[in-house]
């Protein structure tokens, strides 16, 4: 289809000069540092010396993009519908210690026990997620607010259950809570063997390759299919694009709302897993904060798209895993955190800047077609 | 007449040669206009031809490509409104320009606000307005929210807005089309005396009977270009200024013999709906007693005790002016809006359904605002075609979307309808109003519906496509499909309908024979000044 | 950073040195350390343990490299890796949140040598570098206790974890000590997992205000940043505070607070930093704990200013008992 | 007429806060549910998140949404501590307040010239806010810069230089001190007044004064100025206002420059609580200043009772932990006043039999009130001690509940977060 193959186009052109602009930026900040920013972007791309190095940098990298890329998923199933989850923060986090405490209370089978601890994890998240939604499909309560404030309740709460009903033992001397200890049946197994494929040497970082990678590939599969190709995703797709509309073609917008944040909370419910079943085998004090907000940005970056999304979420990680990098070539690395605020913000402008040219140029397509620019001779 | 004496003073307006070109489509072609101070100048033209953007040219919205406009004998180049508004043009938009949630006074003072020591000047402001009200007519309460008014307050505060600036030439972009008979009347008194007082009105009208009872010259543009210009006495007949328009014959909406059959489609009893949000009807009180009450307690009813049956075959026409609870009427059946009594298709009760299986169950549904409620606008016209129809075939397959079939089926409406599209993947909103609107009815009259609602089906359509629409509704109507048509056109409403029921204030107040109604008639029912109920 | 205060008082523990360092080739010692959140120059923790590390550059001729995890201290593990990739050993993770990854690295990495800074040692590779914060705080304590005159004394915690609260049982265990019937009014500003509590300058000062102004005469905070707030109150109050970890009569730069701060707790991250250096150039494995305690003047209190000479007979008693065994300072409260 | 009774509905619920406050003070005995040290905490913690809830007012009036201010706020504080240190706090304010308008400006050139959506382009700037300052502080604070020498770090600025006003009422709160005497006698009601008095009149800060006073400020510029009549058409129907030859880019432009302008204050204002630029120390009161106006209902008084409501739970809290625990008794007797206006409402005899609260769900609200009743009755009976985290999300949970009561009556200007783009029609 070349109207769709011509915004398509126009929309990476639109990214790819986004990005240099951020970088001429950022090269600029790196300048003022009194750093070379040639050093800095050298150090995007130094994995390290030894195989070993480079493989255990891709592992982190990779493992990093997993949790953000399940986030910006979480987000974007909201956004596609104006339902603005600023939750998955919380939904997340209190996900993540119900589904690795009840984890950690049996020993099953790990295709069970897995399959178990993440049923947990997506409902924990689904229905800390039906709160905003019933408050506002009730109360007409307004869900960005209402997220906000869950968040600060989910954020409480879990410390609280950290700290209690849901504490495990801790080593001596040991000042980090944390749950039980999962069995190893919990753990999902990695994807070192990949490395194999490509003749390098396994990744030795903390379960190496997150399986979960796996599972992540699925879950953007799933979410494509039900937003593009089923009858809810329509639904959803209408009730976004205009809800008076959607109304009067027979969705009901309580029933969209519902499910939609349900869905979206229950995917974000599985943000923390990868790190859980993948490397700390526990919740504890140290599990990693913030991954809804980023999921924010990712989701957005990605344009609410399974594909554009899982794109930015590798970007995102690309740029973090440099972190140690960075220091060692001597450039400040919350040039990173500048470096991703300037490309999604870029990167929006751009979208709307080609967005108005392809309608433009569809327009155009459609009015010559129609011959209706030329106009006719008559006399008075 | 005063034209004639004021011949030698110099134009109000000049259009040189104006062309204005959108992406793919020149709007405005090599246009000259002369408009004469102290006259009513009408400019008419079918939809799209180039009328509003013109207007939006002179009044500084839009720049032009080329040509040149002059105001009093100067030259200007207007940037913006604000440099419009500075040499005493003033617009009234086709679409309400009013902000709901300001007050009448905040409306019409906004950007040329009196001041009094860095404070908004209200006393002075009210004063002022309250002084223009009486002198011209236009009655308001300047303290009112905009939102609690209803559409000829609103018609009317939107004039004073333009007359609070002091212009002297006034531009009326299509003001009557939400207006009844008497409203226009008494918008064309104070149209006549504005002209007394020497300000210029330039007026655009679909209404042609209009334009030839208060216009002094006519300018008819088409496809973007003048193709006449007459003095009001060269004018004969509508009919010629019609032909003009659109250079062919004028399709009129008659509808030939009589295919109602004794089969009730729809039935519709005791429909009732608050003002203030619905509230269950206590246990035990029947739907009447209840409406009593909230009657005999003052309370403000959107639709009161509403009671009609349309039989297959039927168009049952409701005339009202826009606000009297046409929209409520429409969205109660629909199931969109929560409403007391009982509504029936066929023999089934659906009063408690959802608007889904309401629109299974065979309810089409053309909305009064394609944009609004008809429409995904950023989606394409087959995903447009699967709207409404999620859940039947051939939009439906299990869960899935079935895209070819859905597609397949919306090039057979392209193809049916006419609708003038490049492909079935362009998005809706590249197409022009008309070719929606039969994308719509198309979509609706699909899967074979026992029943529509077609609000203001031809709303913004040019003829042509106008008559085709009327085609379909009249052969579906021959099928015998029951039909709820609310239109503010009355010629279509009469040409169109088996029955007219009259609503007013959410009351149906008379039924008539479209046979032996005129327009005036049936305006002086829409708005109250003939009282009673008439059966037929 | 520290380098005023941790070269002031490292004195103590200067040791010669010259031999080792003649003994190892230059840049054969590469050290590496990873800072915790908030990293290198927060003029507390962080600048503490690099002062140790600076320390070893200078007198153990060590190459050093250390880094500052994300914001978010999601790569503490990687930035262990990157350090033992690039050939640092021995590493040092500052903060007991590096407990974990430390455990994992020094599994992946087991020909190097890893510390962690308050987290016991989890591996034969691992060195726990831990501090008896408890005792130094029952000093503060018995300070604080002894010089109140209204018998009311107040403590701050920052983030409410089992860390701080060591603190806590110490101070309480210290002024109950000289006073049983003292009143102690204890606040956190967050609950555990929230770290912005180390940050809430303003927290710090309401929570500090409400002490003082029920009477309490002295107020010890182990709150990081928030201490400002602590100081600001005291000042406000005319009352007295003690700091926390650095010497904070000399940290703290603005001299009316400068003026509150009759003592502050010393943790000396600094000598646990460089003392593991040292014992690594000369051949210690890890395995074990290594407890700062009064005995080694792991922790202590700063007499900058003075104003606790006059019960250092009292301290030292204190001290002695501490340093005998003859008191046990609870490290719960 | 309806402005009169909306008045004198105010000023009675204010009265009866009162007297319920008093009222669970003394039956409590937790004398800092009124003390004037509660007061003093809650408007120290609740001018930072009014300021940014009064920069999101001005936002969202001009029809942008500003979910941006966070990062504002962030570069506000970093910028006063820059300037602090210094050249004083004139210095500091100004420099906050720029270092604010200049993360509006980014958020204006976003929304208003590009049309990015309002959501997106404020999430990028609560990236950018701390991403920008920590760099900054890595590189204008690193070792060796003379900041660094005056104490420096690359978390916080050296302190600001010189210090700000702090004036009392003389007399009342000050000197002689007659509010704080009378506080002091913990007499029913008129201590409380005296205390809430002097909390809010002893030793105030300049900023908070300045704070405060750019409520009615707001209001008035907003309400009764033509240029806040140009800004609220902007949010309401900027078609309209620009059909009117409003400069509505201009118009967007400079609310929304304001309001990060307000948001930096915030910023500025927390510097001068704490002396000094202190990485994080926002702590979320962006998001939290949004809620404050959303709960204030998008209007200047309402803001200011949300800023209060989370500045004194939060002050009440960190001053006395038994004292937080009377929420409960405050919430049991606000639902038993509830229950007894109903159930005087059911038996009134003028009241139409049929209509009177008849329908289940009525009787459901009722008992339901009954039950929580109860149980907050039953936990403030037991619990002397909430632990720590639940204490901390009371505001977030009273905010909840206000919104489930009060929503349906919020209204948001109703062009906020359109894209607007000139010369388009809807
Ligand atoms: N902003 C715009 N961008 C692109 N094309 C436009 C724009 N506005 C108008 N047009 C085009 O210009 C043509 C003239 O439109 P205009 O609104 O002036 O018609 P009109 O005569 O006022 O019609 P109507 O009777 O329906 O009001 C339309 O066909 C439309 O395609
Ligand atoms: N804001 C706009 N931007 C771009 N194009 C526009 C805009 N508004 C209208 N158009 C163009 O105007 C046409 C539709 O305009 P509109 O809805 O006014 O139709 P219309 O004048 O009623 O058309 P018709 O009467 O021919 O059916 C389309 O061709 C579209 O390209
Ligand atoms: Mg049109
Ligand atoms: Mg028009």
């Amino acid at each position: 289809m070349p109207a769709g193959l011509n915004r398509a186009l126009l929309t990476v052109a639109g990214a790819v000069i986004a990005i240099v602009l951020a970088i001429a930026i950022s090269s600029v900040a790196i300048v003022a540092a009194g750093a070379n920013p040639l050093d800095a972007f050298a150090a995007f791309f130094n994995f390290g010396e030894t195989p070993r190095a480079v493989v255990n940098g891709v592992a982190a990298f990779l493992n990093r993009a997993v949790p953000l890329f399940i986030a910006g998923l979480a987000v974007a199933v909201g956004f596609r519908m104006n339902l603005f989850n600023i939750g998955v923060e919380g939904q997340y986090r209190l996900a993540a210690i119900c589904a690795a405490y009840v984890g950690s209370t049996f020993t099953a089978p790990a295709p069970i026990q897995i399959a178990v601890i993440v049923v947990v994890a997506a409902a924990v998240g689904g229905l800390y997620a039906l709160i905003p939604a019933v408050m506002k499909v009730t109360r007409g309560v307004n869900e960005v607010i209402a997220t906000i404030m869950l968040n600060y309740i989910a954020i409480n709460l879990t410390s609280f259950l950290v700290r209690g009903p849901f504490a495990g033992q801790r080593g001596e001397g040991q000042l980090t809570t944390t749950t039980p200890e999962l069995a190893d049946s919990a753990m999902f197994p990695n994807l070192n063997f990949i490395f194999d494929w490509f003749g390098q040497p396994s990744p030795t970082r903390g379960g190496g390759l997150w399986g979960f990678l796996l599972l992540a590939v699925v879950l953007g599969l799933a979410v494509w299919v039900v937003l593009e190709r089923t009858r809810f995703g329509f639904n959803v797709k209408a009730s976004g694009l205009n809800s008076p509309a959607a109304l009067a073609s027979g969705v009901d917008p309580k029933k969209m709302i519902i499910a939609a944040m349900v869905l979206s909370g229950g995917i974000a419910g599985l943000i923390g897993l990868p790190e859980i079943l993948g490397d700390r085998g526990a919740f504890n004090s140290n599990f990693t904060a913030g991954l809804g907000f980023l999921g924010i940005a990712v989701a957005l970056l990605g344009r609410n798209k399974p594909v554009g999304i899982a794109v930015a979420a590798l970007l995102f990680a690309f740029l973090d895993r440099a972190q140690g990098a960075l220091q060692f070539a001597e450039v400040p690395a919350s040039v990173i955190t500048i470096i991703q605020g300037v490309i999604v913000l870029l990167v929006v402008v751009a979208n709307e800047v080609t967005k108005r040219l392809a309608l433009r140029l569809e327009e155009q397509r459609a009015a010559q077609q129609l011959g209706r620019n030329t106009p006719v001779e008559v006399a008075a | 007449m005063s034209a004639d004496t004021l011949a030698t003073a110099k134009p109000a307006v000049e259009l040189e040669g104006i062309t204005k070109r959108f992406p793919g489509v020149v709007a405005n072609h090599d246009i000259r206009i002369t408009v004469e101070p102290g006259t009513v100048h009408a400019i008419v033209g079918e939809n799209g031809a180039g009328k509003s953007t013109l207007m939006k040219i002179l009044y500084g919205m839009q720049k032009p490509d080329e040509g040149t406009i002059k105001v009093n004998g100067t030259e200007v180049g207007f940037r913006t409104p604000s440099d419009a508004i500075a040499v005493g043009i003033g617009m009234v938009h086709q679409h309400f320009m009013l902000a709901d949630n300001l007050t009448v006074l905040e409306n019409i003072v906004l950007g040329a606000e009196p001041k009094k020591g860095g404070r908004l000047d209200t006393a002075a402001a009210r004063k002022r307005i309250t002084e223009l009200a009486e002198s011209h007519g236009l009655r308001v309460d300047p303290d009112k929210l905009v939102e609690d008014l209803g559409v000829g307050d609103r018609q009317r505060v939107e004039i004073l807005k333009v007359l609070y600036r002091g212009a002297r030439i006034l531009i009326l972009d299509e003001p009557t089309a939400v207006l009844v008979p008497q409203e226009v009347e008494e918008l064309f008194q104070n149209l006549r005396e504005l002209k007394a007082e020497g300000l210029t009105v330039i007026f655009i009208s679909h209404k042609l009977d209009e334009v030839l009872d208060i216009a002094d010259a006519i300018t008819v543009i088409r496809r973007g270009t003048t193709v006449a210009s007459l003095a009001r006495n060269e004018v004969t007949s509508a009919r010629q200024l019609a032909e003009l328009m659109v250079g062919s014959e004028l399709p009129t909406p008659e509808t030939r013999e009589s295919t109602v059959t004794d089969r009730v489609a729809l039935k519709v009893a005791h429909l009732t709906m608050e003002a203030d949000g619905y509230h269950p009807v206590p246990k035990g009180t029947s739907i009447e007693d209840y409406v009593g009450k909230l009657r005999a307690e003052g309370k403000r009813l959107l639709l009161d005790d509403v009671s009609f049956e349309i039989h297959e075959g039927e168009i049952l026409g409701i005339a009202g002016v826009e606000g009297n609870g046409q929209s409520e009427l429409i969205e109660a059946i629909m199931g969109i809006r929560a409403a007391h009594g009982g509504v029936a298709l066929g023999e089934q009760d659906i009063s408690t359904w959802s608007t889904l299986k309401r629109r299974e169950s065979g309810i089409g549904y053309i909305p009064e605002d394609r944009h609004r409620q008809g429409l995904l606008l950023e989606a394409s016209l087959w995903e447009n075609r699967v709207l409404g129809h999620q859940t039947r075939k051939p939009a439906r397959n299990g869960i899935w979307v079935d895209r070819r079939a859905a597609k397949a089926d919306t090039e057979r409406i392209v193809k049916d309808y006419d609708v003038r599209t490049p492909s079935v993947d362009t998005l809706a909103l590249a197409l022009s109003g008309g070719n929606q609107q039969k994308l719509i009815v198309g979509r609706e009259m699909s899967g074979a519906p026992k029943f529509l609602i077609a609000a203001h089906p031809t709303r913004g359509v040019d003829v042509g496509a106008q008559a085709a629409i009327w085609d379909h509704l009249r052969n579906a109507r021959a099928a015998g499909l029951a039909v709820l048509l609310i239109s503010a056109d009355l010629d279509e409403l009469i040409g169109l309908s088996d029955t007219i029921q009259v609503i007013y204030r959410g009351r149906l107040v008379a039924a008539l024979d479209p046979s032996d109604i005129t327009p005036e008639r049936l305006g002086g029912y829409m708005t109250g000044a003939i009282a009673g109920t008439e059966e037929t | 950073a520290c380098g005023g205060s941790g070269g002031g008082s490292t004195t103590a523990s200067e040791a010669p040195t010259g031999a080792a360092s003649s003994e190892a080739p230059k840049s054969a010692l590469k050290v590496g350390l990873a800072f915790d959140i908030g990293g290198r120059g927060d003029k507390s923790f962080n600048d503490a343990a690099y002062a140790g590390l600076e320390k070893a550059k200078t007198e153990l001729n060590a190459e050093i490299k250390e880094l500052s995890p994300a914001a978010d201290g999601s790569n503490r593990g990687d930035l262990l890796r990157q350090l033992a990739d690039a050939g640092y050993n021995p590493i040092i993770g500052v903060g007991f949140a590096y407990g974990e990854d430390i455990k994992k690295a020094a599994q992946e990495y087991p020909d190097i040598e890893f510390a962690v800074v308050d987290s016991a040692s989890n591996a034969p590779n691992v060195t726990g570098l831990l501090f008896a914060e408890e005792q130094g705080s029952y000093l503060a304590g018995v300070a604080a206790a002894t010089k109140s005159e209204g018998g009311h004394i107040g403590f701050v915690g920052g983030v409410e974890n089992d860390l701080i609260k060591k603190f806590e049982a110490g101070y309480v265990a210290g002024a109950k000590s000289v006073k049983p019937d003292i009143k102690i009014d204890i606040k956190y500003l967050t609950p555990d997992g929230d770290f912005s509590g180390f940050k809430a300058p303003d927290k710090g000062k309401v929570a500090a205000d409400k002490m003082y102004q029920d009477g309490a005469d002295i107020v010890y905070h182990a709150s990081g940043d928030s201490g400002l707030g602590v100081f600001q109150a005291a000042a406000a109050a005319k009352k007295k505070a003690i700091g926390v970890d650095s010497d904070q009569r000399q940290t703290v730069k603005e001299t009316d607070l400068q003026s509150v701060i009759m003592t502050s707790m010393l943790k000396r991250v600094d000598v646990g930093v460089f003392e593991f250096i040292k014992a690594f150039q000369g051949g210690a494995k890890g395995g074990t704990n290594v407890t700062y305690d009064l005995k080694v003047d792991g922790v202590g209190l700063a007499t900058t200013g003075g104003e606790i000479d006059d019960i250092k007979d009292k301290l030292d008693t204190a001290k002695q008992g501490i340093v005998d065994g003859k008191i046990t300072v609870p490290a719960k409260p | 007429m309806t402005r009169f009774t909306k008045y004198h509905l105010v000023l009675i619920g204010v009265a009866a806060l009162l007297l319920l406050m008093s009222l669970v003070r003394v039956v409590s005995g937790q004398n800092d549910i009124t003390s004037s040290g509660t007061f003093a905490a809650a408007l120290l913690l609740a001018v930072p998140i009014g300021l940014a809830g009064l920069g999101g007012l001005w936002a969202e009036r001009a029809g942008v949404v500003n979910i941006g201010l966070e990062g504002m706020m962030v570069l506000g504080t970093w910028f006063a501590g820059w300037a602090g240190y210094q050249w004083g706090p004139v210095a500091a304010l100004i420099a906050g307040l720029l270092g604010g308008a200049l993360g509006g400006l980014i958020h204006a050139v976003a929304t208003v010239t590009f049309g990015v959506d309002h959501i997106i382009s404020g999430v990028a700037i609560n990236l950018l806010g701390p991403g920008v300052t920590r760099f900054l502080s890595e590189v204008l604070y690193k070792e060796g810069t003379p900041a660094a020498d005056a104490g420096a770090g690359i978390t916080t600025s050296p302190a600001v230089t010189g210090r700000t006003w702090e004036p009392s009422l003389p007399l009342l709160s000050d000197g002689p001190d007659l509010l704080g005497k009378l506080e002091n006698t913990h007499w029913f009601l008129l201590s409380d007044l005296a205390g809430i008095m002097r909390g809010l009149t002893h030793e105030v800060n300049v900023l908070v004064i300045l704070a405060v006073l750019l409520l009615p400020l707001t209001f008035f510029v907003l309400w009764r100025t033509a240029f806040g009549l140009r800004l609220r058409s902007a949010g309401e129907n900027p078609w309209a206002a620009e059909s009117l030859g409003v400069n509505v880019y201009l118009i967007k432009y400079v609310a929304v420059v304001i309001s990060g302008a307000f948001a930096g204050l915030g910023g500025v204002f927390l510097v001068f609580v704490s002396d000094k630029y202190v990485e994080g120390q926002t702590q979320g009161r962006g998001f939290i200043g949004l809620a404050a106006m959303i709960f204030g209902n998008w209007r200047p008084g309402g803001l200011a009772a949300g800023a209060s409501l989370f500045g004194y739970t939060e002050g009440l809290r960190l001053r006395s932990s038994g004292a937080i625990t009377s929420v409960f008794l405050f919430g049991a007797v606000l639902l038993l006043v509830y229950l007894i206006i109903r159930v005087r409402r059911m038996l009134s005899p003028d009241q139409p039999a049929e209509l009177a609260a008849r329908n289940p769900k009525d009787y459901t609200l009722m008992a339901a009130a009954a039950a929580g009743m109860v149980v907050l009755f039953w936990l403030w009976m037991t619990v002397d001690q909430l632990p720590g985290e639940f204490v901390f999300i009371t505001p977030h949970v009273l905010t909840l509940l206000v919104l489930l009561v009060a929503s349906q009556r919020l209204r948001m200007p109703k062009a906020d977060g359109v894209r607007y783009r000139r010369g388009e029609q809807r």
